[in-house]
């Protein structure tokens, strides 16, 4: 018997093979560490995600979620929805305090979901990991399995947007939220002082303004080796997606020389547990951390 | 032991900032019997703490002095400082009022010849400077503190610094045995004149007050500014103490603002306009200040003033609200918007960015009898019931001084119809 | 005077005991003070040496006390013998904080509190204990002038306090502009409809109220004599004539509407443009139901034009707010907005003014769709059966117009505050030399009115002094009722600009003062700032020249002339300021403890050494209010300034006669400090008027400085803020410098 | 679409405000700006060039009833979800939500900007993630290239090359998902009988014939 147990909403990224297979990867051991048990949700569907606003329209959005709050309330009854992506924790905590809000709303919902034969009681809280990790769990418990903490590793905690704003997490302010640091040191590691911490990265415009998101990508990466970070930690697929994967068009465009890994913080609390660097999905960076590669094989 | 001398036809004044001493004196001139109640251990409030007053940019201190003189004359109003009211029981012109008395260590002998300051080496924090800067823990208050006697910090009692305090006084002044007082007095009727508190600029993310040193309040400012502060009068910034010459004033810090308060504070306009006049004042043309704001509401007359300060090319102004504040390389605040008129982007260096704060009513959280009614902000609103208890000041809306003091003015009388009423049925 | 008993209490407390030579200090007490009694102690204040004190006086027959210890600011609680005459002698802030403490400066600082014992007794001397207002009236009963919100709320409030009221209104019923309104702007939580005007309420409760006594239809024809006996005319229109017997007076008489046929280019004059007052009337015609114009067209579209004629830089129209239209416009908005929330309603404004909880009222009327643009207007011109609205949009950036079917000009309020007696220039103004200088600036728009309200039978004019616009406003912010006419208080949005919920806060507040004023009258006590003085200013008739100075200065109008021209003293509107003893050239005008010879006595009693002594003296003249405490604060600072100054306070810097300072450079002193408040449109006087009367008196004694082939720098005129902590001493010992360069004063010795 | 438009333009003559209100998702709020500017400074597109309109002007123009500029605009198109301007708005204005609401309603009626990059990535993600209930990402990455045409695909797909390769050899791209497979849900038939009805449910309330 677990310690905890959620009904776990991957999310499209965070699939075999899908451009956040490695957090999966990372979540799923960091997770065995702490004895949490996440039960995937029988054939939860997507988000959404914001970008799909135009052609979804309102309720088709709210839908497709409360497709999933059935399916998690009627197999996995009792259990709070942990999701690990940015995207799909907002889309779902959205739809949750508009359906609870808005009577009119709730009534189409349940009326579209009985097409495919659900329907909605109680709609469960829904987490982000990191609220699992400090809220249910808190620093202390997260400190104690630590082997091998990350001395003398230099962090910049990339916060991004949407696991800090609209809803944010408890008790953190939206222009200086602290919580990523205290992960970083609580595995050992130092986190660096920055001013790009909550800077958008462009988020899905990276894929339709690829300028303007790439102009706001070097800010952050910038902003992180001024002030002597090595590697990057976000909570954020996505986040960790752009700012990763366009480094060397950033390159091309400004001739600027970055290399910077981007890891989850999952990643990080893996090998701190002393997880391999398999078990870590570092081997899914595509700028891979060399150092911590070299830190996980000691 | 405190002895007060108090009857059903006494009135209670709670709060002896401008307000509260209106009312006291206002009543007493007229003949009635009135004890004031201070949590500070001196009166004046913040008025005290303010450098000049718009729109005559006159001094505070100067009508605290014909208020303190009115006070010393007036043998019907007994002053209890370092007093907080802790419970009020019965009604309209018969309350029974339970009030706490912290020790000031210093009896009625002292003299304040400063002697025990000399003699004590620990510092505390300045609260009277908005604890911009340190002082003596045995300290008089400010320069016209009334009453005029030093006061020694709690925190040094039981230490050797309170026994050199004691040491130093010729004059068995100091009285490290006293401790804290309940005493339980008689009232015909109450003015609740607590005032009100600088909203936490804290709460305001985007500016960063308190992570950024060269962002500060208007309340601070004001001490920044008036000879009797930390600075002496010389507007230094804090990060570095060098001279602030390019100021940015923040309007509508908190106020107007559904995440923090919903009401308009009225004062800060006028409190920022003012403020620009320090800026021109200590550095002349070299001064610049730059004023951030949604509505200037520099309301009647005022607005005179208003039209001075924008003929002032050293001045300008920005319609907008700042979105946020950063720092740069050299500890200057940057501000970040869009100049909304024409929508024009800008991100402006400051030497210093002074927020105007709010108004936050002080009577939030304090437990005052059911009868008192207070608004969606926590302002104590007339009670339609005309109960004995009657809101003055700040702790009724946000008003500048002006408007504090009629308000005070006009709680005295609804005291005094209730006590006079009381006369009347004993009579 | 027959049994004047003198004592000197020298206290060796705060150091005084060992900087200073206590016994020499007795001696000169002693023999040159020539007190009766004489005592040291080592801690005066103490509850033994008040007691050694009072003693005196109760077995001791002591009459007239000398305190030689520390500034009469301090320790007031301790040294509070009303019974007796007290003076101080100020050894400790005025002497020893200001010294060093060295051998060479240790004579000076001798010299100097040896000075200050002199002072305190020759002073004393000259005091008598005030004995109070004889001529006092003892009438309770509050007359209010205007029957509108502010008028019925002062009525009403005062009734409650258990006093008789006569209320004053020129028209046929109560009620005033409230009573035009439709609704009023809500005075209460929840901030978010318009609510019940109030008047039916207030009216009811007036009739109700047996303490109240209504006038319709009237005018006052004459007010005559002082607080607590002022006798007042009444003239009922096609009535008989009534007179009352008055103890004070509150102004509540309103404003109207800037006309707006002055703002052509805004459409003013025009068909289907209104003011605020017009659109009320429309709403109480419609009376929730659809609100229609005068060609009986129902509005389905409205502009507000807010500032119509108000902020104006030009000067052409009201430079100021007003303050409460923009919550008007909303609360008129509703209107349309609550019978039928499709009518398209537009505030064009430039800074939209709902402070406290009218952000509340701004938010609810966006609520209900009201559209609120940044604009500023150019021009409203016909367009068929409606307007065009052209307007500036600072938001978008662009010349844009727009159509309704009505516009509202938001036009702002022009006080009813009667004769500006400043303006019209006040009779006999020319006799006097004051009062050039005294008139204030008159007002561009606020036409000057010539039908007095109170037709006061006052030698100075028959209304309130105006202060800026043509409001009756105070110029103090800690004392925004102080009038310059004693027991006459202004309330409502005659004194300022204010909306509903402010008139009857500030209306009741005017009560208050004028209760208060009524109860010291029928004591002989002053009213504000010197509360509770006894003393009052009594003139040696058979010495008088009929000048007039007096009666012209004096800034709140006390003094009339009898039928023989002399000067008329009506103590009870007396502040006692102490201006007209200032200003008399014969020195026939004094108080019985403040006097010409109060403070020439202390001159004189200074010790002034011979040239060769290479030390000046200085006579410093101190307002007691500013520059007084500022000298003390200055000495708590231990600010070190000259041992050669020699400081008196004075009362108002208009008090000061210019017979001190010749009297002073007479004997010898090398120079004089005149430190009083500043003056002009932001004067800082307490006395309004003292400090700017009292410069201009003594800026003449340049002549007599030259007539005396005295260099005029010998007196010196200062502007002194209580702030100027830092700035004083320094400033002191410039000029002590400077008297050195010039050189001593040839008149010593004589 | 532009059908849509005309029975709009007509329902509401020329109360822009109104058609907003109840038309565009969270509409109703627009008329409680203040114009105090906190949103279009909070943006982070606000400081690079070529945006028009930001939220508070944007919320000024519909008041202005300025119909055409606004559903013609880009400006809503640049929005990147940052929330800034929602958790900062002192009117509590759920400012991000009504940009997207005015873009739906805008694309609705057919008047978005034809080839808006970001409206075309919306389609293609929801009709991606619809079609089996999860996203293709190798199949939303193509039809992204592809938008503009063959030509400019393969050379938008040779820029992004390093990216993809980069992301294919951290097994993070599978190219097999291109070819028939990747995720997909069981129930998908469920899920679209589900949206089809709220797609109904919706055009229903709204008052707009189902497109």
């Amino acid at each position: 018997m677990a310690r905890k147990e959620y009904a776990f909403y991957p999310g499209c990224s965070s699939q075999k093979g899908a451009s956040a297979s490695n957090y999966l990867t990372s979540v799923e051991s960091m997770c065995k560490t702490l004895d949490i048990k996440i039960t995937e949700i029988p054939d939860w569907n997507c988000c959404g995600a914001s970008i799909s606003y135009a052609e979804a329209g309102e309720l088709p959005r709210h839908v497709m979620n409360a497709r999933n709050f059935a399916l998690a309330e009627q197999h996995l009854p009792g259990q709070e929805i942990v999701a690990t992506c940015a995207a799909c924790w907002l889309g779902a905590r959205e739809s949750k305090e508009r359906l609870e809000h808005n009577s009119v709303l709730m009534a189409d919902t349940q009326e579209a979901l009985k097409e495919a034969g659900l329907s909605i009681k109680a709609i469960p809280e829904i987490k982000h990991m990191v609220e699992v990790l400090i809220e249910d769990l808190g620093y202390e418990e997260l400190a104690k399995p630590v082997k091998k903490p990350l001395a003398d590793m230099k962090f910049a905690g990339y916060v991004g947007c949407q696991t800090n704003r609209p809803f944010g997490i408890h008790g953190e302010s939206f222009e200086n939220p602290v919580y990523l640091d205290k992960l970083i040191e609580t595995v050992g590691g130092e986190a660096v002082p920055y001013d790009q911490k909550v800077t958008c990265c462009g988020g899905a415009l990276a894929f339709s303004e690829p300028d303007k998101a790439q102009a706001q990508i070097k800010d952050i990466i910038e902003s992180a080796y001024d002030n002597g970070a090595e590697m990057i930690v976000t909570p954020c697929p996505l986040c960790q997606a752009n700012v990763e994967v366009y480094q060397g068009q950033i390159n091309k465009k400004y001739g600027t020389k970055f290399n910077m890994p981007v890891l989850y913080y999952s990643q990080l609390m893996t090998i701190a547990y002393g997880g391999t660097a398999k078990e870590a999905g570092l081997d899914g960076n595509v700028i891979r951390a060399r150092k911590l590669e070299e830190f996980a094989s000691k | 032991m405190t002895s007060v001398v108090a009857t059903n036809q006494t009135i209670l004044v709670v709060g002896g900032g401008i307000s509260g001493m209106t009312a006291a004196l206002e009543a007493a001139e007229t003949g009635k019997q009135v004890v004031l109640v201070e949590k500070n251990p001196y009166l004046g409030g913040r008025t005290a703490q303010l450098y000049r007053y718009f729109p005559k940019m006159c001094h505070p201190t100067c009508g605290l002095e014909i208020n303190l003189r009115r006070l010393k004359a007036n043998p019907r109003i007994q002053v209890l400082t370092l007093a907080e009211v802790t419970g009020i029981s019965g009604s309209k012109g018969d309350y029974t009022v339970n009030v706490k008395i912290a020790p000031r260590f210093v009896n009625e002998n002292c003299t304040a010849c400063g002697e025990c300051a000399k003699a004590v080496t620990a510092e505390i924090d300045d609260a009277f400077n908005y604890n911009l800067g340190k002082i003596k823990a045995a300290y008089l208050p400010h320069a016209m503190a009334y009453p005029q006697r030093y006061v020694l910090d709690p925190s040094i009692i039981g230490t050797a610094d309170a026994e050199k305090a004691r040491a130093a006084c010729k004059y068995n002044a100091i009285d490290l045995n006293q401790k804290e007082e309940q005493v339980s007095l008689k009232a015909g009727a109450i003015v609740w004149a607590t005032g009100w508190q600088p909203y936490d600029a804290e709460k305001i993310t985007p500016y960063r007050y308190g992570e950024f040193p060269n962002v500060i309040t208007n309340v601070e400012f004001e001490r920044l500014a008036d000879p009797h502060g930390p600075t002496g009068g010389k507007i230094l910034r804090p990060s570095d103490g060098k001279e602030a010459k390019n100021i940015a004033f923040i309007q509508c810090a908190g106020s107007r603002d559904e995440n923090h308060l919903r009401h308009c504070s009225r004062f800060c306009c006028m409190g920022s306009l003012k403020q620009t006049h320090y800026v021109q004042e200590k550095y002349g043309d070299e001064g610049k200040s730059t004023i951030y704001y949604i509505d200037i509401r520099a309301i009647d007359r005022f607005e005179d003033f208003y039209a001075k300060v924008k003929a002032n090319p050293n001045v300008s102004f920005v319609k907008s609200k700042v979105a946020r504040i950063s720092q740069d390389k050299d500890g200057n605040p940057v501000c970040w918007g869009v100049n909304t008129e024409g929508y024009k982007r800008y991100s402006n260096t400051h030497d210093l960015v002074v927020l105007a704060v709010g108004m936050e009513p002080a009577v939030k959280g304090v437990d005052i009898p059911a009868e008192v009614m207070s608004d969606s902000s926590g302002f104590i609103m007339a009670d339609p019931k005309n109960a004995g208890i009657f809101g003055a000041g700040c702790a009724t809306n946000a008003l500048d001084v002006n408007r504090a003091v009629q308000s005070a003015t006009a709680a005295a009388l609804r005291a005094i119809q209730v006590v006079n009423k009381v006369a009347r049925a004993e009579a | 005077m027959a049994d004047m008993k003198t004592a000197a209490y020298i206290c060796k407390g705060c150091e005084l005991g060992n900087r200073l030579d206590a016994k020499a200090l007795i001696q000169v007490a002693t023999k040159e003070g020539k007190m009766n009694l004489v005592r040291e102690h080592d801690f005066l204040c103490s509850t033994e040496g008040v007691a050694l004190i009072k003693n005196d006086i109760d077995n001791e027959g002591v009459t007239h006390i000398a305190i030689c210890a520390c500034s009469r600011r301090a320790k007031t609680e301790a040294f509070n013998f009303p019974t007796v005459a007290v003076s101080r002698a100020n050894l400790r802030e005025g002497v020893i904080w200001v010294r060093p403490d060295t051998d060479e400066a240790r004579e000076t600082t001798q010299e100097m509190a040896e000075d200050y014992v002199r002072m305190a007794c020759a002073e004393v001397k000259a005091m008598t204990v005030p004995s109070g207002n004889p001529n006092t009236g003892g009438v309770k009963t509050l007359m209010v002038v205007g029957g509108g919100i502010s008028g019925m709320t002062a009525a009403l409030e005062a009734s409650r306090a258990g006093y008789k009221v006569v209320l004053v209104e020129k028209s046929g019923a109560l009620g005033g502009w409230a009573a035009k309104l439709y609704k009023r702007i809500p005075t209460r939580e929840p901030f978010k409809a318009p609510e019940d005007n109030g008047v039916a309420d207030l009216i009811a409760q007036i009739e109700a109220d047996a303490n109240i006594k209504v006038y319709l239809n009237a005018t006052i024809a004459k007010t005559s004599g002082a607080p607590g006996r002022f006798k007042v005319e009444i003239v009922v229109e096609s009535g008989p004539q009534a007179t009352e017997d008055i103890g004070a007076i509150v102004q509540a008489t309103g404003f109207e509407l800037y006309d707006m046929n002055k703002l052509p280019h805004l459409g003013g004059g025009q068909a289907n443009v209104v003011d605020q007052a017009g659109l009320e009337a429309l709403a109480r015609a419609a009376n929730g139901g659809p609100i229609k114009r005068a060609d009986g067209k129902e509005v389905k579209s409205v502009v507000f034009v807010q500032c119509a004629g108000q902020r104006d830089a030009t000067g052409e129209h009201l430079q100021y707010c007003s303050g409460y239209c923009c919550n008007a416009s909303i609360k008129q908005a509703m209107y349309f907005k609550d019978s039928n929330p499709d009518i398209d309603t537009l505030i064009l404004y430039t800074d939209l003014r709902t402070p406290g909880n009218g952000e509340d009222f701004y938010r609810s009327a966006q609520n209900k769709g009201v559209i609120f643009s940044k604009g500023v207007v150019s021009q409203v011109v016909p367009n068929g059966n409606g307007l065009t609205v052209k307007f500036k949009d600072l938001i978008l950036d662009e010349e844009t117009e727009t159509e309704a079917d009505l516009v509202v000009l938001a036009t702002g309020a022009v006080p009813n505050s009667g004769v500006n007696i400043e303006a019209v220039a006040a009779p006999a103004a020319e006799e006097s030399e004051g009062e050039g200088e005294a008139a204030s600036a008159a007002l561009p728009v606020a036409e000057v009115k010539t039908i007095s309200i109170l037709n006061l039978d006052y030698r100075q004019g028959p209304d309130l002094p105006q202060f800026k616009h043509g409001f009756t406003d105070s110029h103090f912010i800690c004392f925004p009722y102080e009038t310059r006419r004693t027991g006459i208080y202004a309330a409502g949005p005659v004194r300022r600009p204010m909306d509903t919920a402010q008139a009857i806060e500030d209306a009741t507040g005017a009560a208050m003062k004028a209760i208060q004023a009524m109860e010291n009258a029928g004591l002989g006590r002053a009213a504000h700032p010197r509360a509770g003085d006894l003393s009052f200013p009594t003139a040696r008739l058979e010495g008088c020249t009929q000048c007039k100075r007096c009666t012209v200065e004096c800034p709140f109008g006390a003094i009339d002339e009898d039928e023989k021209r002399y000067p008329l003293f009506n103590e009870s509107r007396c502040r006692r300021c102490g201006t007209c003893m200032g200003a008399c050239p014969v020195r026939v005008i004094s108080f019985e403890n403040y006097s010409v010879n109060t403070v020439g006595a202390q001159i004189k009693a200074v010790d002034i050494p011979d040239e060769f002594s290479e030390k000046p003296r200085i006579l410093i003249l101190a307002c007691e209010n500013d520059a007084y405490p500022a000298l003390d604060m200055a000495a708590m600072n231990r600010y070190e300034y000259s041992a050669f100054v020699r400081a008196i306070p004075v009362r108002c810097l208009g008090s000061v006669n210019t017979i001190w300072i010749t009297d002073a450079l007479n004997s010898g002193y090398d120079g004089v400090m005149l430190m009083g408040c500043k003056h002009g449109e932001e004067y800082q006087c307490h006395f309004v008027k003292g400090s700017e009367l009292g410069r201009y008196r003594l800026s003449k004694v340049g002549d007599t400085l030259k007539s005396m082939n005295l260099e005029t720098e010998r007196v010196l005129d200062m502007e002194v803020a209580i702030t100027d902590i830092e700035t004083l001493p320094k400033r002191i010992n410039e000029y002590a410098a400077k008297i050195m360069e010039i050189g001593f004063s040839p008149f010593k010795g004589f | 679409m532009s059908d849509l438009n005309q029975q709009m333009a007509v329902r509401y003559k020329n109360n822009f405000l109104k058609e907003i209100e109840e038309q565009a998702e969270m509409g109703n709020w627009v008329k409680m700006c203040m114009q105090c500017g906190v949103c279009s400074g909070s943006c982070p597109t606000n400081f690079h060039p070529g945006w028009e309109h930001p939220p508070q002007e944007i919320f000024m123009m519909i008041r202005a009833g300025k119909r055409d500029e606004v559903l013609n605009s880009q400006s809503m198109w640049m929005c990147t979800s940052c929330y800034n301007c929602y958790v900062r708005c002192p009117r509590k204005l759920p400012i991000t939500h009504i940009m997207h609401g005015i873009a739906e309603y805008a694309y609705r009626l057919g008047r978005a900007p034809k080839m808006q990059p970001t409206l075309h990535l919306s389609k293609a993600f929801w009709n991606n993630c619809t079609k089996n209930g999860r996203v293709n990402e190798v199949k939303l990455t193509q039809s992204l290239y592809f938008k503009d045409g063959l030509m400019a695909g393969i050379k938008m797909g040779l820029a992004m090359k390093d990216v993809a390769l980069g992301l294919v050899k951290a097994k993070r791209l599978n190219i097999m998902e291109a070819l028939g497979g990747g995720h997909k849900c069981k129930d998908v038939n469920g899920i679209h009988k589900m949206l089809a009805k709220a797609r109904e449910l919706e055009a229903k309330r709204k008052g707009r014939q189902p497109a």
